[in-house]
């Protein structure tokens, strides 16, 4: 197989994904010049279907749907690269560290990581926000919990394969510490893959975040989280712009991060892109 | 989604009567021509626990219970005042209200054939009284004893002027004694532990009313069949199927007519339903916020300028506008349909600079209050969620910061109980349909009183009014005493009153002679 | 008897930044009962030149030129009509054993597929033969190894059951694309030894593919020497191997390990191919060569044809005077 | 596909597709699902131990609490005078008697509401993994086969698209669409309204009516699966989509399957004996983690379509705090995950031949 020599530029779907992603970080960073209304006040009347002025409706309360989706993203989007970096955080360094020590240290943590992921994620998160009580904050957490076994497996594996290899073996031999070689020697071969798989799992860690707050474990109203939102529209199906609209603002921003791993995916080589996929 | 589906029992064991339906038999969801094997399909959000008539407490019991089990007396229609003859043709009381005698009537049967007499009826009311389960307060002070075969003698410790209308609520559905006792029924003093007959109660029916039960599931669906022994005229329906459907779904299925009611819709959801009919009426539910009397709480709830202050900043007629229409704003505590209740002209109105001004005397600094109440929960249609949402923006206009608490109602009920939540929005729904209900809950040292931090040397004045109404027989007296009250409550205490929420039933054109009932919700029995 | 006859064939496969050409216009002939040796490094187009021959090309790569076998011509058959070729009339032995047979069908289902496809025979009859191949390719135990799986033989016996395989069909020609390279020295012998019956036997063409010239030289009569999808060098394989004219031959030869000589270290040609599709208009071996001079590049080189077929393209042709019968036509 | 992958633990690829003896192998698989189940219960149990404030509170309703012959019975009974670790045996010791405390909502033995939900997610998931498995197939053999071309981009696109939507949010789109707007499907629950569900063998309407040779009611019990089960598949159908299409391409790439081609086989006959079949065998691996996931995945589902399964028991045990509920869902959901993946592995064994001789 010969390397694939296109930047991620030339792969339309990584466009299209970056500039999704683009567009909705401006409208989180611009959302109160862009926001029509304020996302709390109860401007106008209730349940109004999309007219002129409130171009997505209104809500239960009279709140004005569109600005409520646009500051929307200023809780979805940070929140959720909040919680991929403290995923991969966790799990890329209990992954370097079974990977790098092996031996016991190895086995328990893998068997631990094992048993995390053997559990069904949406289910433990559920379990885990519940019990914390219904806050974002504590589901953030339950995400995070769940999240990090896929990319301690990844590290590990990386760090196995490339940890004999001749570079980091005569660093060691000429004294290097440990921390050197993981840090120094180690991390560019890994960091590649481990941001692919960041991207990949943005989008899964978003579904499973909105997930929470439909299920009511996330935010608290009046916040105008998305998934909570959706969970508003589901009691009032005739009124389907409250459902409709913060869903496709989560299958959108979803769909950004997943068209972008998706293409960073195909420019690694084949080997690590394979790596990844198990 | 919001109310509760609890557990679940057993799939009734079906037997007898219904193989005679369920075999040959073929659903027919939307209006029909024939009399006989007509269904009718009710959508509603299950909040039922149980079916057992006495222990159930709740209005989609209600409702079911109402169909199964007669009463003494009942009600018609939407009239929850006025009680009226069902197995007792006559009752007359002494002057005082202590001593009420029913008499019977002779014909009535129980679906397996037995005659029901005053036997079963002393059994039942024992058992309600005895079982102490939530209901059982209503037998408080109460005694029933049966001088003959088909007659009934309550006696009251102190006045009761409530007795009519507490006997025609279903928690004093009348059992089949001998069958009930057989299963495990107890009634006698001790029945709290020794009654092993609720899940009996739960597959089998054991009463003389125009339906029996034929299957019943606490979150799927119970199913009603008509009693062929019943000992009135036979229902226009011969198979009645509740199912548990979210609200939401509830819009879409009766309009399609694959239900022919929809219990929980809200005005805002019916308004732009089609081709159904909308029976809208006031209910009896009162909501009210609370601001915790008890200063160990908080100093600053506690503060009656800060109560007033809230009071004074709600903005009562978009509460009302935010609730739909056929909701008005509560001027008391005492729904509209009570005796004594207060005149759209008492109700509180919003005044920003006296609010502004009670808060100014108090030493709230803008701090977050926290403002319990069942998240994610909705009560005939009202989102809790929504309404508090609206609450807060209303009060932060006067500098109110209000921190939205929204808990599942296992844990936001437990707090509330125990009085120690700072703010919360409930409602009220009526034990039983009488004023009483209110002056015997939400004064200070009562029930709802003490969940507020009032306590009950707070304020001696409605102490003595409530004293007083409780034994006071001329109903004009009564009446005058119990406005008072509320004038009083509204005045100077830690509840206030919000609105009464809109009582919405939603049918296909199929359903005649539909109305909406406090107690029940709906009459199905009453329906052609 | 001429079986093959190849002329001006050239093959250009699509890359990201358009077509690249795998195989330049090459020209050879392989009789009846002749074992032809193609030789070359990795990607000097020897494989892409067997595919060719049983049109397995990707579908977008563009062939020219004629290969005509046994008079038919094979450059443009419809996929359906190669499929009567391939197997039939031409097979192919893979290089590596190991991965050529599948790992989950039964050797009997493999052995039998295309017997019952191409010779139209009953699978009765196709599993009687098949035990009679795998005994000619000297596998113990026929009937044992037909219900038994790829994983459980050794590579050597693995590759006797691919040529037995590609003889099921007795084929007239027999593409032979490194087959004993994976192996062990002592099983390569065997199986050179093996071909080298089984091609008088049968009367079976065969081409050879190999890097390995010292391979070639055992087995085969006629050479045919690749660099970068252009032929370097062409002749009978006696003649070539005792006095090659292209430098690129002379390096291939160079690194065969001598078993007189004690040196450990291989000589191997400094330098790699050139990339697909960046061939130069000259001699595409010139960078790596020792003797290249400004004659090299620039225009195309004209072959030089000696006695006995004996051809070469280079311009400098450093090893000149070492020949006989130097013939210009 | 990321995902299911990665839920494949590692232990089940290192544990030993290359063991000695397939007995062997077997006990070190089930020795590693032991052991797995084991942390299971340490997690569950760690959980229980996150929430702040009295369990007993939370496992006794408000009137129990009331009483503290009760609550110290209650305490005794889980151990809860004891310390921790010891704590953790007790929890253990319930559990292999197969109890999971008592549900704080129902007020019965979680064991026992369980038992009476789980057959209806059963069914679901068993509806949503045979549609997960043949449209997943399907899609991936033919962008396997159209590689880089019109159909293959289509497919990306649209499975790209399938497992970036958010479920709970399809489930209101699809039922509001397909069942109120285009009347395909009926209104949700199990059955119609007022139909008698047949007598229960599996709990699973659709085979226990076609047992009874009911074939009315399990065409209508059928209907009423389809639209929550499409739901509910659609992203494991793009995992699976994508999953297909990596294996076909990786198994084309293989040597044999030129070596196929080369035997003059009809292209056909190339895909289907030699690339489809250890296609399949790799699927059929990952399908036992799909349907673990479907069972989770349910709670999204169940919920808006009012199915009486453990997706919604989950949710209205998280909403209402029922902590020994939700345990009980992910400790039976995990279980049959581990069940799941040991059966899979040692059918992959029987399966596969190079294996069984290996």
């Amino acid at each position: 197989m010969r390397k694939n020599p296109d930047s991620p530029i030339r792969q339309p779907l990584a466009v299209i994904g970056v500039t999704i992603l683009t567009i909705w970080i401006l409208i989180a960073i611009f959302a109160p010049l862009i926001a029509p209304s304020n996302p709390i006040a109860q401007n106008y009347g209730q349940l109004l279907p999309p007219n002129s002025h409130n171009w997505f409706g209104t809500d239960s309360v009279g709140r004005d749907v569109l600005s409520r989706v646009i500051y929307g993203a200023r809780i979805t989007l940070p929140l959720s690269m909040m919680l991929v970096i403290l995923a991969m955080l966790v799990g890329t360094v209990i992954g370097a560290i079974a990977g790098y020590f092996g031996g016991w240290i190895d086995a328990a943590l893998m068997r631990f990581t094992d048993v995390v992921l053997a559990f069904p994620g949406i289910i433990l998160a559920m379990a885990v926000a519940a019990a914390l009580g219904a806050e974002l904050r504590n589901a953030v957490f339950a995400v995070v919990l769940v999240a990090w076994p896929t990319y301690a497996r990844l590290v590990r594996g990386l760090i196995l394969s490339s940890k004999n290899a001749d570079y980091v073996t005569s660093s060691r031999l000429l004294g290097a510490s440990t921390t050197r070689a993981l840090f120094v020697d180690l991390r560019p071969n890994i960091s590649g893959p481990v941001f692919v798989l960041a991207a990949l799992e943005a989008g899964n860690g978003m579904l499973l975040l909105s997930g929470l707050s439909f299920l009511g474990l996330g935010a608290r109203p009046p916040s105008a989280e998305w998934g909570a939102m959706v969970s508003a529209g589901a009691n009032n199906f005739d009124k389907w712009w409250l459902a409709v609209f913060p869903g496709l603002a989560i299958l959108t921003a979803v769909l950004a991060f997943n068209f972008l791993g998706d293409a960073l995916r195909d420019i690694l080589d084949p080997r690590t892109a394979k790596a990844l996929r198990e | 989604m919001g109310t509760l589906k609890l557990g679940r029992n057993r799939l009734a064991a079906v037997a007898g009567a219904l193989a005679l339906v369920s075999s040959s038999f073929i659903l027919q969801t939307t209006s029909s021509s024939a009399a006989s094997g007509r269904v009718l399909v009710i959508d509603s959000e299950f909040n039922h626990k149980t079916l057992d008539p006495q222990r159930e407490f709740e209005d989609g019991g209600n409702m079911m219970d109402r169909a199964i089990y007669d009463t003494l007396l009942t009600f018609k229609g939407n009239d929850a005042s006025k009680p009226v003859p069902s197995i007792a043709l006559s009752y007359n009381s002494n002057a005082d209200s202590t001593v009420y005698t029913f008499h019977l009537r002779k014909a009535a049967r129980f679906s397996d054939g037995t005659p029901l007499t005053s036997a079963d009826v002393v059994y039942s009311y024992g058992r309600l009284k005895n079982i102490q389960g939530n209901p059982s307060s209503l037998m408080a002070g109460l005694t029933a004893t049966a001088p003959d075969k088909y007659t009934v003698i309550i006696t009251a410790d102190q006045p009761d002027t409530a007795v009519p209308v507490k006997v025609a609520g279903p928690e004093f559905g009348i059992v089949n004694s001998k069958m009930v006792a057989a299963h495990g029924g107890y009634a006698l003093v001790g029945a709290d532990t020794k009654d092993k007959a609720e899940n009996f109660l739960n597959t089998t029916s054991a009463g003389s009313g125009p339906y029996m039960l034929s299957k019943f599931s606490l979150t799927t669906e119970v199913d009603l069949i008509a009693n062929p022994k019943y000992w009135g005229k036979q229902p226009a329906y011969s198979k009645i199927v509740i199912r548990n459907v979210t609200q939401a779904v509830q819009a879409l299925d009766v309009q399609k007519g694959v239900a022919n009611i929809a219990l929980d819709l809200s005005p805002k959801q019916t308004d732009s339903l089609s081709g159904v009919n909308v029976t809208a009426g006031v209910s009896t539910t009162v909501w009210f916020l609370y601001s915790n009397a008890n200063p160990t709480i908080s100093s600053v709830t506690s503060d009656p300028n800060f109560q007033s202050a809230v009071r004074y900043a709600l903005n009562y007629s978009d509460l009302t506008a935010f609730a739909g229409k056929g909701s008005i704003q509560a001027a008391g505590i005492i729904p509209s349909a009570f005796q004594g209740s207060l005149k759209p002209a008492d109700a509180t109105k919003q005044n920003i600079a006296l609010a502004k001004a009670d808060l100014a005397k108090t030493a709230y600094k803008g701090e977050p209050i926290g403002l319990r109440y069942w998240g994610g929960g909705a009560w005939e249609g009202i989102s809790f969620d929504d309404f508090a949402t609206v609450i807060s923006s209303q009060l932060a206009a006067v500098g109110i910061n209000l921190k939205l608490e929204p808990t599942p109602v296992g844990d936001a009920l437990t707090t509330y109980r125990n009085g120690t939540d700072t703010m919360g929005l409930w409602f009220w729904g009526p034990d039983w349909p009488d004023s009483s209900n209110y002056s015997q809950n939400f004064g200070p040292g009562k029930k709802v009183g003490l969940r507020a931090g009032w306590a009950a040397s707070a304020a001696p004045e409605i102490t003595k009014l409530i004293n007083a109404v409780a034994i006071e027989s001329d109903p004009k007296k009564r009446a005058a005493q119990y406005r008072q009250f509320q004038l009083d409550l509204n005045a100077n205490s830690p509840f206030i009153p919000l609105i009464q929420s809109p009582a919405i039933l939603v049918s296909t054109k199929s359903v005649i002679g539909i109305a909406t009932n406090p107690i029940w919700k709906v009459n199905l029995t009453e329906l052609k | 008897m001429t079986l093959l006859e190849v002329r001006d064939l050239s093959v250009q496969l699509q890359t990201k930044t358009g077509f690249a050409t795998a195989v330049d216009r090459l020209s050879f002939t392989v009789n009846e009962g002749e074992i032809l040796g193609i030789a070359g490094e990795s990607g000097s187009g020897k494989t892409m030149t067997a595919l060719t021959l049983l049109g397995l090309l990707p579908q977008h790569a563009k062939v020219s030129g004629s290969a005509k076998f046994n008079g038919q011509e094979l450059i443009g058959l419809s996929s359906k009509e190669w499929q009567k070729f391939r197997g039939a009339q031409i097979a192919m032995v893979f290089q590596d054993p190991m991965t050529s047979l599948h790992p989950m069908l039964s050797i009997k289902a493999q052995m039998t597929e295309h017997m019952v496809t191409h010779l139209g025979i009953s699978q009765q009859q196709a599993l009687v033969d098949a035990e009679e191949l795998l005994a000619d390719v000297r596998i113990p135990d026929p009937k044992k190894a037909l219900n038994s799986y790829a994983g459980q033989f050794s590579g050597g016996m693995r590759q006797r059951i691919c040529i037995a395989m590609a003889l099921a069909c007795k084929p007239k020609l027999l593409l032979a694309d490194e087959p004993s390279t994976a192996l062990d020295v002592t099983v390569q012998a065997g199986i050179l030894t093996l071909l080298n019956r089984l091609r008088k036997e049968h009367q079976l063409s065969i081409i050879f593919i190999t890097h390995d010239l010292g391979v070639l030289s055992s087995i085969t009569n006629k050479l045919l020497v690749l660099y970068a999808g252009r032929e370097a060098e062409s002749g009978s394989t006696s003649t070539i191997l005792q006095l090659p004219r292209h430098p690129y031959t002379q390096g291939l030869l160079d690194s065969l390990p001598q078993p007189d000589s004690n040196e450990k270290l291989l000589k191997s040609i400094a330098g790699f191919p050139p990339e697909l599709g960046k061939q130069p208009i000259g001699c595409a071996f010139a960078e790596r060569c020792k003797f290249a001079a400004a004659t090299c590049s620039g225009d195309e080189l004209l072959p030089t044809y000696l006695a006995d077929s004996h051809k070469f393209i280079c311009a400098v042709d450093p090893f000149a005077g070492l020949s006989i019968n130097q013939v210009r036509p | 596909m990321k995902d299911l992958l990665a839920r494949r633990s590692s232990s089940e690829k290192s544990g030993g597709l290359r063991g000695n003896s397939l007995s062997t192998f077997v006990i070190r698989r089930i020795a590693i699902g032991i052991l797995l189940m084991l942390g299971i219960t340490l997690i569950s149990f760690s959980v229980t131990q996150l929430v702040p404030g009295d369990p007993a509170a939370l496992n006794l309703g408000q009137s129990a609490m009331s009483d503290p012959t009760i609550v110290a019975a209650w305490r005794a009974k889980y151990g809860l005078d004891k310390p921790v670790p010891e704590q953790y045996i007790i929890y253990i010791d319930h559990l292999l008697h197969g109890d999971l405390g008592l549900s704080q909502q129902s007020r019965r033995p979680v064991s026992s509401d369980l038992a009476e939900y789980f057959p209806a997610t059963l069914e679901l998931a068993t509806i949503a993994i045979f549609f997960s498995l043949i449209f997943g197939l399907l899609f991936g053999v033919i962008a396997a086969i159209t590689r880089n071309r019109w159909p293959d981009q289509i497919i990306r696109f649209v499975t790209l698209t399938g497992v970036s939507v958010p479920t709970f949010w399809l489930s209101l789109v699809f039922f509001y669409l397909f069942y109120f707007k285009l009347s395909w499907f009926p209104s949700n629950g199990r059955l119609d309204p007022g139909t008698d569900a047949p007598s229960t063998i599996t709990g699973m309407y659709t085979f226990d009516a076609l047992f009874h040779g009911q074939f009315n009611l399990c065409w209508q019990a059928f209907r009423h699966l389809m639209l929550p089960a499409i739901v509910l598949a659609i992203y494991t159908i793009a995992v699976l989509t994508r999953f297909t299409r990596a294996s076909i391409l990786e198994i084309l790439h293989n040597d044999y399957v030129r070596a196929a081609r080369a035997k003059g086989l009809p292209e056909s006959h190339v895909i289907r004996r030699h690339v489809l079949r250890p296609a399949l065998l790799s699927i059929v691996t990952v399908a036992g983690v799909a349907f673990g996931n479907l069972l989770a995945g349910s709670v999204l589902v169940e919920n808006v379509f009012s199915w009486p399964g453990i997706g919604q028991y989950a949710y209205r045990s998280s909403i209402g705090l029922d902590l020994p509920g939700i345990m009980g869902v992910s400790i039976v959901v995990a279980g049959i995950f581990i069940v799941m993946n040991l059966l899979v592995d040692i059918a992959y064994r029987f399966i596969d031949p190079s294996l069984r001789h290996g």
